[in-house]
């Protein structure tokens, strides 16, 4: 067991993987050398060689098409956009193109995206965002977002071995301020399957990604200060979602909040609080309550972007709230 | 026709020769079904642009990929896709290539390394680069070619895809299909290089701007970017100039394009031209041609009575998979 | 009192609005002598002139950017897709540039992205799309969605005249299946408004776009063979949706389905049957039912696509089925 | 310094110098204030940049507009910008341009015509060329200018926004800030044309390729561009080459960049050299330069007390419009 930093559990992960398969490679901007704007791919250059760990002009259409292209001619792209918010530049190759060939053409697109996401780091509107909801509504893709560094790496490993394309938010506050210790063995966390943070039995919380910190604080305070018991539920994968266990948790506590770190309206939380509404209609004691950033653009003022954000505080008022329904 | 044609063997002139007149008869069949209400969905010919789609393919070897796009039936002809393939497409049904979900045009063949386009114009060019970056990371030897329009040149893939592949040296070949005409804009509206080969000094790659009525020509400058390409020397750009004969789709009568530039062309007709070439040089004689067009109108014959007599797609596919799981077959080449 | 189709509705809105102001113009692909892929555009060349009806080359993200350095400096750009699935090309533009320029820097935007959108036409997976869940998730933008003529007609002229980016989608399914009187009168028709298309006291059925008619035909059905009354919503614009009328609705009814053409998972629906069970929780009879698309890529052959799409036979089923919750 | 210089008067040059000098001065405090943990995000300078982004907005008049990106606070100032609204929006002030809601140097001027970008890199130009098209339309006589890096010149948008201006011949001047850098990249590797201005040929619009350490070039490079523009000439490419003198942003300590390149430029150093110039060609004494010196370090000492006295901005700002009413004041100037 050593200690690891969520960032170094996802440098983990592709080294990893880049050794145990050869058809694994890497491309995107400042990845090589420098080691990537936030340093996850530093030392790989070094120990693969610049044929697989490439260096791309800044040309992120570019870079997610020719990831399908190397794709569905036996490599394994790993693509890394520098910031989420740029994915937007490349959103054609993955939402016409990446999402579809399978089902258009019975062509496998066996790459990933990942996609450094999140806010709280004060890289205001455009440095901030969390886009996962767009992709949610493509059919073809899936999506997944880790919260501990365990999760990073054992769900990187996977996306890495699926099939299709994958889009990988890693959350930039987590990068450096989560670290657990990992184990020696190798570690692969199945997509599509959610993860059970902190049992309870009087309402249930569905969230992902840095939100998941959030609202286990929110969770332990409220049953210091009120014995109300929440079970957090971290998705780990949004697409598929792990229905099943979010059924099950329902059924138990009938009382849902749902929280992300998205804008609220036509987050994945609409989508869960719909299928929850509709597939456990009868067990719900109260309204399913969503907790999301603002529906306005990340501000870059910390103050401004303190009450754009969900927080432990306002998760533990729309708890309350719902507890008291 | 060209002038350095003479280091084209004459089989290969012969078989430039049949695949044009394949295309030509092919998409008239597929014409004469639209106006018989057979066909689902749009048609997009490749009238006059035959020799740039069909020289082009054929200037591949079997391992190399091809990229068509929305006009080049003679590129997939070219490349060895069979006549009921295609008209199994055009009819929706359900034992085509795609099993009823593509449209006409849109399909790949991983037996002939074929790769269909999507509609967003440019978008397969990134594809295309991306295979040709694995070609060589995989030292296969072989080379990504893709089709643009003159239209489409004007679209950001083209541009990001080009730079990329210029600054990897990666064995790709991009063909511009400049028909002089997008639709209904002529090329004016769409920009105002004097020609678009000239872009290619901005990747800092060989660019070529030829005759794209002339199979000879394009079949030989072709062949020499691929193989260029194949040795490791990178991309080029070939620009062909050519004229879209007919309008931009079956439902368009096009009666916007330039009444002068149209006469021009149609003495240009690249099949015409080659017929006309192929007869004057003893290449072929009369007789010849004839049974060539004999043969091909019987596999075309066929193929419309197979086609038409194919069943239909069973509803419940519509709901088919989304995801690859982990046993599919993967990749191209496997 | 004339008879218009949907199609020609549009034309009339764009003619009438470049009359009555000059700073309206038009960009897009082949708009010009062309009149537009559908003619949707015809004879505005000819009135106007080619600055007010410019011919672009085919360059989405330049069509839309460029329509918002127009907008921003005093013109009323109006942008054509020649189909809304190619506004995945210039998205970049539309949700990181266009939607945030208010928020961040107080600059008004004021511009409409008009896009034939919607299936039923055999177009396949690329002319098929209804994209308008990816722009319901970003903040800053509106988005229009007619189903009649004289809505066609109004709701453009309001996008036109409205200070910030619209997009306006125009079902291509309607273009000229649609055929209403229209007064010689001018017809605007406000923004964020939905309208009651059937009134009704059983059941609250929310739709839009071609939808609005396989509802109707259902509620029609429904009432004729099971004396169930529907009241059918037409929400004519998504963003701002019209929660206000919905929840009146639904107080009234206690049952909802909503229907859209767009495939089901992360469409509007979600957020609107998340906001009903938030909202209107305790009114609910049975739980909230949608119908849409399913989560594929628009299937080509016929059969595959009549599978694909909700219609007023499923619409129905749904009805009934909600109906004996 | 350039040959042709002749043509430019004297108190254009001395200006040039003291909006350098100002450009490098602000930026050395605002690393310095960055240094104290004072800056809210990421801080991007111009050092070795300078004299392109100066000259190239001092080449522009009043009515035009202005596209600065990341790296341009000089273009800021010499289209008129005070010192203070750029600290407070580095400090996140609630009374600076944006209430608060923009980063660093990403915030718009009405009042000078400066539109701030957004992070894509490229996303501006389509947007500028945008603007000018209203310009043209409306008959304005204005110009817009936009800078891109030579990284960002491979982005998309750069093709399409460049070619539909020359398609349009809009009033459109675009410049490539080549500092031989895009974050830790390389020339080499993010293109393989010699010249990034020879992509204006593929666009058929003059391309220029010039010293971008030289301001006086720059400026009359630019003038003459902006000049043609205005007179309904069309749009032009500019490649100012220069050199990234630090690191890409505040915490990057550059230890990738080419140890004979940065010796290299450090000997072309914008301010060093236009300094000398003008002290050799007596059009500035030493006692003029130290008073111009003392002049803008008691604007940034005045600017930066202010700024930091500034209150920040009120929480409910978060909630801010999205929308416009139709009572907002509408365009650039209006
Ligand atoms: C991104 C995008 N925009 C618009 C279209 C619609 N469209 C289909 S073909 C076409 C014209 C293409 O012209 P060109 O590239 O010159 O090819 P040609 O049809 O002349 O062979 C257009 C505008 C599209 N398919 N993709
Ligand atoms: C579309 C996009 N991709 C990536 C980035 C991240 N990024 C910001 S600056 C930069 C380097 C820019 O290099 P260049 O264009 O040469 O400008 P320079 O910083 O050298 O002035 C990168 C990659 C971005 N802002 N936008
Ligand atoms: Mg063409
Ligand atoms: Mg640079």
């Amino acid at each position: 067991m050593a200690t690891s930093t969520y960032l170094e559990a996802i440098n983990q992960a592709l080294f990893e993987e880049m050794e145990r398969d050869e058809s694994v490679f890497l491309l995107g901007e400042d990845i090589g050398i420098y080691g990537g704007a936030f340093k996850v791919t530093k030392g790989l250059y070094k120990a693969f060689g610049g044929d697989r760990v490439i260096d791309t002009p800044i040309s992120e259409s570019a870079i997610i098409g020719s990831a399908i292209g190397a794709a569905i001619t036996g490599l394994r792209p790993v693509a890394e956009m520098q910031f989420a918010d740029f994915i937007t530049v490349g959103f054609n190759q993955l939402v016409a193109n990446a999402a579809t060939l399978y089902y258009r053409h019975n062509i496998p697109v066996p790459m990933v995206v990942r996609a450094p996401s999140g806010g709280g780091i004060r890289g205001g509107p455009f440095h901030s965002r969390n886009p996962e909801a767009w992709f949610f509504h493509q059919p073809g893709l899936k999506i997944v977002a880790p919260a501990t560094a365990r999760d990073a790496k054992g769900l990187l490993k996977s996306s890495i071995r699926d099939n299709n394309p994958v889009i990988y938010f890693e959350h930039k506050y987590l990068y450096r301020r989560v670290k657990e210790e990992l184990p020696k063995e190798e570690i692969v966390v199945p997509l599509g399957k959610a993860n059970i943070s902190r049992e309870g039995d009087d309402v249930t919380v569905i969230t992902y990604g840095a939100m998941v910190f959030e609202c286990l604080d929110a969770a332990k305070k409220l049953f210091e200060e009120h014995d109300i018991s929440a079970q957090v539920i971290d998705l780990r994968t949004l697409q598929p979602l792990d229905m099943e266990l979010i059924l099950q948790s329902v059924q138990k506590t009938s009382r849902v909040v749902i929280v992300h770190e998205a804008s609220l309206s036509g987050g994945i939380g609409a989508e869960i609080a719909a299928r929850i509404s509709e597939k456990a209609f009868e067990y719900l004691d109260a309204p399913v309550k969503r907790i999301a950033s603002l529906d306005t653009p990340t501000p870059f003022s910390p103050i401004l972007e303190n009450e754009f954000m969900p927080n432990a505080e306002k998760i533990y008022n729309a708890i309350l709230e719902i507890m008291k329904f | 026709m060209s002038e350095s044609s003479g280091n084209i063997e004459d089989p290969v002139k012969i078989e430039l020769f049949r695949l044009v007149l394949k295309t030509r008869m092919t998409e008239d069949r597929i014409i004469a079904l639209y106006r018989q209400g057979k066909i689902v969905g749009g048609v997009y010919t490749g009238r006059g642009v035959e020799a740039t789609t069909v020289a082009s393919a054929l200037a591949l070897e079997k391992k190399d990929y091809l990229f068509p796009i929305h006009r080049d039936l003679g590129a997939h002809l070219a490349k060895g896709q069979t006549i009921l393939n295609i008209l199994l497409q055009y009819l929706g049904k359900g034992n085509n290539l795609t099993k009823g979900k593509e449209s006409g045009i849109h399909f790949s063949d991983r037996s002939l390394n074929i790769i269909g386009n999507i509609s967003h114009l440019g978008a397969m060019i990134p594809v295309a680069v991306g295979v040709a970056l694995s070609l060589k990371l995989q030292k296969q030897n072989s080379v990504a070619l893709n089709f643009i329009g003159e239209g489409g040149s004007n679209i950001g893939d083209f541009h990001e895809g080009l730079n990329f592949a210029a600054v990897q040296q990666l064995p790709f070949v991009l063909i511009i299909e400049n028909n002089q005409y997008a639709y209904s804009t002529p090329v004016e509206k769409e920009y105002r290089a004097r020609y678009l080969s000239d872009r290619a000094k901005g990747y800092g790659i060989p660019g070529y701007h030829i005759d794209g009525t002339d199979a000879i020509k394009v079949y030989q400058t072709v062949k020499e970017a691929v193989e260029r390409a194949r040795s490791g020397k990178g991309p080029a750009l070939i620009e062909c100039k050519s004229f879209r004969m007919v309008g931009h789709s079956a439902h368009d009568d096009a009666f916007y394009v330039d009444k002068e530039l149209r006469k021009k062309y149609e003495k240009k007709d690249p099949l015409i031209k080659l017929e006309k070439y192929l007869l004057k040089n003893n290449i072929l004689d009369h007789d010849s041609v004839d049974r060539i067009r004999q043969e091909i109108a019987e596999k075309i014959e066929d193929a419309t009575e197979k086609a038409i007599e194919s069943p239909l797609p069973d509803p419940e596919w519509a709901y088919g998979a989304i995801y690859a799981s982990n046993s599919d077959r993967m990749a191209y080449g496997d």
